[in-house]
């Protein structure tokens, strides 16, 4: 499809074309990084968008969806290196199964109560996808066929792959792994856990 | 000395202890070697080695060793079990096993008691371990064994009609029941009956593998589909019982098929007046040759699916049965 | 005691001792084996999770028809069994009267056939 | 005339097909179940033998890579997602690395890129044979298991001569391979190259390799038993297969004509000549005889990348010491075994990513089943299961 990251000259081109005539059929703005092609669309055009890209584009093939948590904030990992706009990022991408060209669509949620138009009735094997995203981000995903989680356990509390969680292990021990070495048991413990 | 000997077995209850004794010996005994037989030659089918150190050499104490880790197993029974009917079921399949011994005939006038109506008496007393199977299923409470339980049930509506249909090609040449006769009459007209009776031969090696609920017939049991179906919530010596029968139940049907088609204990240029002491090895040796025949089956074939069974069972095997009871019987009485 | 009886009196015996054998076996393990059930030992196995529902569930014995061509063929069997036995004497009469019989019940299994009753549904 | 005619048909037919009246029975097969792969439940509702409907229920293994992957560095994350399909733990650094080194614009050496893809397709194959060993055990067959396993351990123990590793071998560097043991602060790194004979022993083991191939096929495709348990059950439409994102050797059994090893270029394998293998309905059969033939895919691509290797030169591409990738976001997608393995990978320039995405195939792949199962018998659930060859790992992550 592209040749070596070393002449991106050469690499760009057709994606480029792809891209315009994509942002074009679809509508959004498409934007080209490393390869990969970013569709971005508003979140009311989302079903929409996708809708045409698999009757238009022939984007038959739904390949994954999820979401990343813009966040300033961050409770494990590192910061951001610069201020970002606070919000929730739902990404899905699809290809064609003739010559692998493929779109990750691209909408921005508010940061709270995200909420979105299901595209199950679009792509049918977005339903466990958006069911992950659902429970791992808290966006809510509003016609979806079949809600609930379905990594977690129902009383499971919480989005995990939010920027907010803590990672609770690392709540009792600190990374990078400090290795506990416990005392060797011939060695008297230096202090009394009756204490 | 000799005369004393014959006089005490010449009666009758001395000569019924004599009978159970041996039965309950060779009861175990047959169990231990073909389930020995069964792990060495997997083993040699599949390139391994197969059990290796128990007893020294070639692991042929495996099976004890097995056999006396039973004993030590705890019996459990599922809380919501119907325990008697549970508890009962082993029961019914070890009878199943052990009463078909009583008409196998091991050579001229060795048989524990010849029936008159021997081979009748041989396929119904066949089908009891069904009833024990579908008892287990049933009294589990499990879901696994009830389908399993269910299944042999269906089995059995399967193969019973090719199993006995196969067997009256046989007792139409034979023209008696009667076990011994069957093999009399084969010695009388000089070739075994599976030269002609090739076709009931392999219906009832079919449905035979059918009844033991072997590969490619193993439904009830089907490890991938229901866990180990009926047998699922069995533990302990109770599960053992299971197997005992199951291959106890290999050598007998094996050693009905020898009697019904391959000549029994009788061999072709064998001298007559030497097959009582022959005649039970001969058997021996054609059983062993159909057991490994089961044995390779199992090694080599995927499992049918129940629905597959019944569709060949009523679509091939009873019409093809049913075909050649009508050619034996006009050969019969046309030649 | 007439040879009929005794003979029936071995497979009697032969019976029982499939039974003294599994309770005489269990009794010899029950010196051996602990004894020591409980409550998550006796639960009924559903791969690992609470079993839905109870255990004593109903279920569609889906070869019922199966089961009621079966008894028809088993009560044929019966009449075949004797036929063969004596076919010898009954001559070429018995023989045309056998083939009659099987060919009604050959048509019974071919009308069964095309019904489709022998499919598992 | 008619009419009476079709009364007494229809009347007659009425009898014969009477439903008796039952409870469902809800059965759980799984998550202890002898043919799950793993830790896979479904909740079937089953009538008699019929299941008229099935849902499964995942996440009995989840282990959040991609949160974990948020407090890792890059090093530490290829040992994580080893662990992902651990059938095929090496081919599931590849698409990670490379998009790494894509963000980083890190050009890989030419012998390393080969070492990869020869070890990528050695994965491809342990895993298909592995495949070949289960599937017909599920249908009740015992012995191609152990035919399979024993020339898997010959792959097997290739790959842990070059790796040190059998399942997890966590061998891929950006920019390269896995340096030598024993280098340190005060020691150079060195990459770690091909043992001696390693090529050598590779082309034997491929051709025992294809040598099982022809025995399973005579074992397995000849039997009649399976053929009918296979032979149209289970058929997966193009259309449906995906709209579900089911990809990889599934896909390809349903006809269509994909693979992209032909459409990507994270591995050179434009330089080789191999067949995509297309199946024809879509059904249990096809998916078997595809990966059947992507193993003898699999040994021609070896063969040629052992006589294509350039003999000797760099493994490792100059990197930094402490890696820290480039703010950007990149989508790379490899032909796992499986399937479609991918990674969104963002960047914001620290030392590990901003966030991971892993695309991976056997979640998609049976998020088919509640579609492909409704109103089998039990025993074809198991056969349709089996059939698209899962690992619990690739679906909980």
């Amino acid at each position: 499809m592209t040749s070596s990251p070393s002449d991106p000259e050469l690499a760009v081109h057709p994606l480029q074309e792809f891209a315009d005539a994509a942002a074009e059929a679809v509508g959004g703005e498409a934007e080209i990084q490393f390869d990969t092609i970013k569709l971005r669309v508003p979140a009311d055009q989302w079903v929409n968008a996708l809708t045409k890209a698999r009757d238009n584009l022939d984007l038959v093939f739904f390949s994954w969806l999820s979401a990343i948590d813009w966040a300033n904030d961050v409770e494990v990992g590192d910061t951001l290196n610069e201020e970002t706009e606070e919000r929730i990022e739902l990404l899905c991408t699809v290809c064609d199964l003739t010559e692998g060209r493929r779109i990750t669509f691209s909408t921005d949620l508010p940061n709270v109560k995200p909420s979105v138009a299901s595209i199950v009735e679009v792509y049918v094997g977005a339903n466990w996808h958006e069911r992950e995203a659902a429970e791992m981000f808290g966006i809510e995903f509003e016609g979806h066929p079949d809600p609930g989680p379905l990594y977690l356990p129902e009383s499971f509390l919480g989005n995990p792959l939010k920027k907010s969680y803590p990672l609770l292990s690392r709540e009792v021990k600190p990374w990078p792994g400090t290795v506990d070495v416990e005392d060797m048991p011939e060695k008297p413990s230096t202090e009394n856990p009756e204490a | 000395m000799i005369e004393t000997i014959t006089d005490v077995f010449s009666n009758f209850w001395v000569s019924l202890a004599g009978k159970l004794l041996l039965v309950a010996t060779m009861v175990p005994l047959i169990g231990m070697l073909l389930g020995f037989a069964e792990m060495k030659l997997s083993a040699k089918m599949q390139s391994r080695v197969g059990p290796y150190f128990a007893g020294g050499r070639w692991g042929w104490a495996q099976l004890i060793a097995d056999g006396v880790k039973f004993f030590q197993k705890e019996d459990l029974v599922p809380e919501d079990a119907d325990s008697p009917v549970f508890k009962a079921a082993p029961i019914l399949v070890l009878v199943g096993t052990v009463s078909l011994f009583l008409v196998i005939p091991f050579g001229p006038g060795l048989i524990f008691q010849d029936l008159s109506v021997g081979i009748f008496y041989a396929l119904a007393i066949s089908s009891v371990g069904t009833i024990g199977v579908l008892m287990a299923g049933w009294s589990s409470a499990n879901k696994y064994s009830l389908m399993g339980g269910l299944r042999a049930a269906g089995q059995l509506i399967a193969y019973e009609r090719p199993l006995v249909l196969a067997v009256v090609g046989s007792v139409i040449m034979a023209g008696t029941m009667s076990m011994s006769g069957i093999v009399e009459a084969q010695i009388s007209v000089g070739f075994p009956f599976v030269v002609v009776q090739f076709v009931g031969f392999g219906i009832f090696m079919t449905a035979a593998l059918a009844e033991l609920a072997r590969i490619p017939f193993d439904m009830p049991i089907a490890e991938s589909e229901l866990v180990m179906g009926y047998l699922t919530e069995y533990s302990g010596f109770r599960f053992l019982f299971f197997f005992l029968a199951e291959f106890a139940n290999m050598f007998t049907l094996s050693a009905i098929a020898a009697t019904l088609f391959l000549g029994g204990y009788w061999l072709p240029f064998v001298p007559e007046s030497s097959l009582e002491f022959t005649g039970p090895l001969i058997l021996v040796g054609k059983v062993f040759l159909l057991t490994f025949t089961m044995i390779w089956f199992r090694w080599t074939f995927p499992r049918f699916r129940e629905d597959q069974l019944q569709t060949l069972a009523w679509k091939v095997l009873i019409p093809l049965a049913l075909m050649n009871i009508a050619i034996t019987a006009t050969l019969k009485v046309v030649l | 005691m007439s040879a009929y009886f005794e003979s029936y009196l071995t497979v009697g015996a032969f019976a029982a001792l499939g039974a003294v054998l599994v309770l005489g076996m269990l009794g010899v393990a029950s010196i051996l084996r602990p004894n020591n059930p409980t409550k998550a030992k006796r639960l009924t196995y559903e791969c690992g999770v609470d079993a839905v529902g109870s255990g004593w569930s109903q279920t569609y014995v889906r070869y019922y028809v199966f089961g009621l061509l079966f008894v028809i063929f088993d009560v044929e069997a019966v009449f075949i069994f004797p036929w063969a036995i004596i076919l010898e004497d009954l001559g070429v009469f018995g023989l045309v009267e056998m083939l009659v019989f099987i060919g009604i019940l050959v048509l019974g299994l071919v009308y069964a056939i095309r019904k489709g009753v022998l499919q598992w549904e | 005339m008619v009419t009476d005619n079709d009364l007494t048909k229809h009347l007659s037919e009425a009898q014969v097909s009477v439903e008796i009246q039952t409870e469902d029975m809800t059965l759980n097969i799984g998550p202890q179940h002898p043919s799950t792969h793993g830790v896979l439940r479904l909740v079937a509702r089953v009538n008699g033998e019929r299941c008229f409907d099935v849902r499964p229920v995942i996440g009995y293994m989840h282990r959040g890579y991609e949160k974990l992957s948020e407090v890792r560095t890059y090093l530490q994350i290829t040992a994580l997602i080893n662990r992902i399909d651990w059938v095929s733990g090496y081919a599931n650094e590849i698409p990670f690395i490379v998009a790494a080194e894509k963000l980083m614009d890190v050009e890989v050496p030419e012998r390393a890129q080969y070492i990869r893809l020869i070890l990528t397709e050695m994965a491809r194959i342990s895993s298909h044979l592995i495949f070949m060993a289960s599937y017909p055990l599920e249908l009740g067959a015992a012995t191609p298991l152990f035919f399979a396993l024993r020339d898997r351990e010959r792959v097997l123990d290739l790959l842990e001569g070059v790796t040190g590793g059998r399942f997890h071998p966590n061998f891929n560097r950006i920019g390269g391979v896995k340096p030598n043991a024993g280098a340190g602060p005060t020691t150079k790194k060195t990459p770690q190259d091909l043992p001696a004979g390693f090529l050598a022993d590779t082309r034997d083991a491929m051709s025992v390799v294809l040598d099982t191939c022809e025995e399973i096929e005579d074992l397995v495709a000849g039997n009649e038993i399976f053929r009918a348990r296979t032979k149209g059950l289970g058929v997966l439409p193009p259309e449906v297969a995906a709209a579900f994102g089911v990809s990889g050797p599934n896909l390809r059994a349903s006809g269509v004509n994909f693979d992209l090893r032909k459409v990507e270029d994270y591995l050179p394998y434009d330089k080789f000549d191999f067949d995509v293998v297309v199946g024809e309905n879509g059904d249990c059969w096809d998916r078997w005889w595809v990966r059947l033939q992507e193993i003898r895919e699999s040994t021609k691509i070896i063969q040629q990348a052992i006589d294509g290797i350039p003999p000797s030169g760099p493994l490792q591409a100059k990197v930094p010491k402490l890696i820290k990738v480039p703010q950007g976001e990149t989508y790379v997608r490899a032909e796992n075994p499986k399937g479609e393995m991918g990674y969104y990978l963002v960047s914001d320039g620290g030392t590990g990513p901003y966030r991971l995405k892993i695309r991976s195939a056997s979640f998609s792949n049976i998020s088919i089943l509640s579609w492909i199962l409704e109103g089998v018998l039990v025993p074809d659930i198991i056969a349709i299961m089996g059939s698209l060859d899962f690992v619990l790992g690739d679906v909980d992550r």
